[in-house]
């Protein structure tokens, strides 16, 4: 049952030094305030999985937080390279940290089967593809009807999964509209799970199918307001595509770097 | 960029659009890359192909921008769509599903057999350049009926041999698609800023099919990493039109407006 | 791209006899005026797919339209058997029926598969059921990451679906709401598809995450106003129950039933 | 129906429900089956245990009817749920993806291993009596955490093994959940209209632990076809309270109401 925290005893209590953790949010309503918190309470040795990690990981990653990476596309969405996943990756800076990459569509049916209780997602993947030989996950299976050869990978089943949404009720229940992504699938795959909300009302006002996760299927429930800035939040405020512009020039500098996560995370409140 | 001579007044990155887009008919349901795709398959639906089906692995399905997105799931893509699914869904029901006609792609290098690589450049244990990696392109490219690829034309890019294989054109020796069931045809033409190429029927190695007005083979010879093989009757590509290219400059200064603000 | 057709032609173009034909609906929307007028056109020999195959299957069977059903449970919902899937079963009338049964969650996976281009559905099911001693459709395989044994069915691939909505959009756009089953999936697995509808309208008038199933992915609209009746549409009219009670008497004599398909089928015109 | 002696005004019926609802503790969430533990389900929610959570595979998701749905799926149980998803989704998600605290399952035949039969009498190549099949309940026994079972008591219900295994209790022997991973509990309880009975925690089979006031063992093993174990200390079953009957009966009196317009 979702309990209500603030944010900061949300991560406290459910992410530990060397969790797997999934923050998802497929360029919409990333987790940016939750993925700060995790950086200002100095989390270690984490897993990072994400299919897009995009800034916010980049920031855990410069920032210390990461061991290692688990995803299917790194980059700054339309603007270029996620420079602190590279000088990690390129040069171990702040430390060396593995990489374990996969296709989205991988990642998105691990997500699926992760959800759906099973140990595998089975694909028609990977063909011709050289990824099979740089990440041993990735197996191939033979349909016992058909005798086709398919690929099989991992399902994800993160220790804690971290999401976004527009809002919840007073019960924990959660409405995520818009481009939907994984998140229902990476709260329902996870052992605990932390959803941060623009608001919290008394109903959710809402339509007979609409992507709900009720409360029961929640730990956590943290209100922060504008908690996925830069990244947006249908139907409450824009991306912020200048910011992910600027960053660029930021990130490929290692001091440019600390001195933003010092100014904009560390000496930040939970509003971050 | 090479020296490109034009009787008209555009550059040769228009030029590179509007040959893209032509490629895709009305009616076609595509799955969309960031990018020089997603500029290229907007430009298709605001003139010669208003029925076209834009679909981004964000989940947005049957989507009418106003600009172009700056990323994969921008809100613009969500509110312009038919309806938005989720990604899980978006890549089981609609691109392993085989309701995808075309698959339009970019790529950071390319090699002779149209293998794509936008994982790294060196080695995969010791990097000397780590790329984003595969996102959708690897089952983009075998569950879509066909591929198009569009990139500028370089040396840097057009390689004899990708560092690593991210995405199937190919395989290393052009038969990687032979005998495998339940797959696409694969890349069936590549557009750059300089011409059109097509895979050999045969051989699968891709052959330059038409220069753009006022390029020369050797300008293709010299952008790419491969003694480059051109078509016996090799055409002039159709030059852009006016509609095309004011369509085209409206749709990129509504752009350029709209992100100014953010 | 979907062409709007009247229900006979799009019967008559898409249902042919011998086929694999699913027409799903769970409880809510079941295409009744469609499985009607195949049994107006005299359709034979289908294989007939569905989980819950009620009275519009018992209606089909009866008339002699199957050759073989496929299903996960057969009764009246709430009110008891489906006498005329027994009478074909147990004493071969109007002529033998084959059947081959599956449990729920393998068949909502199965169509699933379908929907998602696979050709087998992965599954924790089946554990401990004689189900697969009587289907040998059902395999085991082991995965090959945690060696865990898990129940493999071959995925739905109906030659045709027919499903009911709520309405289409002119460029043949369908909204399903409330309920919505497996009809997606069942659209999304078929080589071709027949949507009934209420109603044509301008605009589907919905929200994002709506299940809208795009007028590309099927062959044909036909307007059926109450096409679902004595089912229900939800925001349209609620299900008569009573004719669920009522059909166990008509169903459970042969001379009730082939007068009741006389007079409300095959004398009717396409509104039955 | 055997004959039931009691001190108060209720059925052997209202017993049943009653008992089977006081199963459910707040806060549970329950897979329901429609009939019986639907019934029983609901009296628990309008009574002690207001957020229990009641999901039916038609894929309603927290659904508080005012009224007893007729089939699994009536609309009644969209419109009031707190959201309604695809029934692939139902069974992957939430059910086999471990959210059910307790299935919660009526049938057609028992025996004393808690095997259920909801497929047929008879031999399957010629059933002498064709019954619905399976349904949600092969995976519902399996994956939700724990499972109750409710149906009324006869010799034709309660048999020594079951024609056919549909959904499995404890297997032919008892041994059928031993070492298999990622199982649930199977059933914990059968609550009948004289009784209730919970497997032996070694043999699995199944033991009498409470009998219903009036209600004698005579009765029971009269009404179940083999013999029957009883607990050693046997309780008796608490009787419904006024509250619980009258809440039952306001329940099945809108029922009969809203179904009877129809």
């Amino acid at each position: 049952m979702a309990e209500i925290l603030s944010l900061h005893d949300a991560v406290a209590r459910y992410v530990e030094d060397g969790a797997t953790v999934a923050m998802e949010g497929f360029t919409h309503l990333i987790p940016f305030a939750a993925g700060h918190e995790v950086i200002r309470q100095g989390k270690r040795d984490l897993t990072l999985i994400r299919m897009t990690p995009d800034l916010v990981y980049d920031q855990l990653i410069g920032a210390g937080c990461a061991r290692k990476v688990i995803f299917s596309w790194g980059g700054n969405p339309g603007v270029g390279s996620l420079h602190r996943l590279r000088d990690a990756v390129e040069k171990g800076w702040p430390h060396k940290v593995e990489i374990l990459e996969h296709s989205h569509a991988a990642m998105a049916c691990a997500f699926e089967a992760g959800a759906a209780g099973l140990p595998l997602a089975v694909l028609r993947g990977y063909v011709g593809s050289e990824l099979p030989n740089v990440n041993d996950q990735i197996r191939f299976i033979e349909c016992p009807f058909t005798g086709e050869r398919l690929a099989a990978v991992p399902s994800v089943r993160p220790d804690v999964s971290i999401v976004h949404a527009q809002k919840a009720d007073r019960a924990g229940n959660v409405l995520v509209e818009g481009i939907v992504g994984v998140q229902k699938e990476a709260i329902l795959a996870a052992t605990h799970s932390i959803v941060t909300v623009e608001e919290v009302v008394d109903d959710l006002d809402t339509h007979p199918n609409a992507c709900v996760i009720p409360g029961w299927a929640i730990d956590a429930i943290a209100v922060a307001e504008q908690g996925s800035l830069p990244s947006y939040a249908h139907g409450y405020y824009p991306r912020n595509n200048r910011f992910y512009k600027e960053w660029d020039a930021i990130a490929r500098d290692r001091d440019a770097f600390t001195q933003w996560i010092e100014e904009n995370v560390m000496n930040a409140g939970e509003t971050a | 960029m090479s020296h490109v001579e034009k009787s008209l007044d555009y550059t040769a990155g228009e030029m590179m659009t509007v040959t893209a887009a032509r490629a895709l008919e009305n009616g076609t349901t595509c799955f969309v890359g960031i990018g020089l795709p997603s500029e290229a398959a907007n430009l298709a639906r605001l003139t010669h192909a208003p029925d076209v089906v834009l679909i981004y692995e964000s989940g947005t399905l049957q989507t009418k921008p106003e600009v172009l997105p700056l990323s994969i799931g921008d809100g613009e893509l969500c509110e312009t769509a038919l309806t938005t699914v989720s990604v899980p869904e978006m890549f089981r029901y609609w691109l392993q599903g085989g309701k995808i006609n075309v698959g339009f792609l970019g790529t950071a290098q390319i090699d002779r057999y149209c293998n794509l690589n936008t994982t790294l450049i060196g080695d995969y244990t010791a990097p000397k350049v780590r790329l984003p990696g595969g996102g959708g392109a690897p089952e983009i490219a075998t569950n879509a009926g066909e591929v198009f690829i569009t990139l500028k034309h370089s040396k840097r890019a057009f390689v004899d041999q990708v560092d690593f294989i991210t995405t199937l054109g190919f395989g290393r020796d052009g038969r990687g698609r032979d005998g495998v069931p339940n797959i696409g045809k694969g890349p069936t033409r590549v557009i750059t800023d300089l011409c059109v190429m097509k895979p050999d029927p045969e051989t699968r190695e891709l052959v330059v099919v038409s220069l753009h007005p006022g390029v020369t083979a050797e300008q293709v010879q010299e952008a790419t990493g491969w003694e480059i093989r051109f078509a016996e009757t090799l055409e002039s590509t159709p030059e852009p039109s006016a509609r095309e290219l004011e369509v085209l400059r409206a749709l990129k200064d509504r752009t350029a407006q709209a992100h100014a603000g953010q």
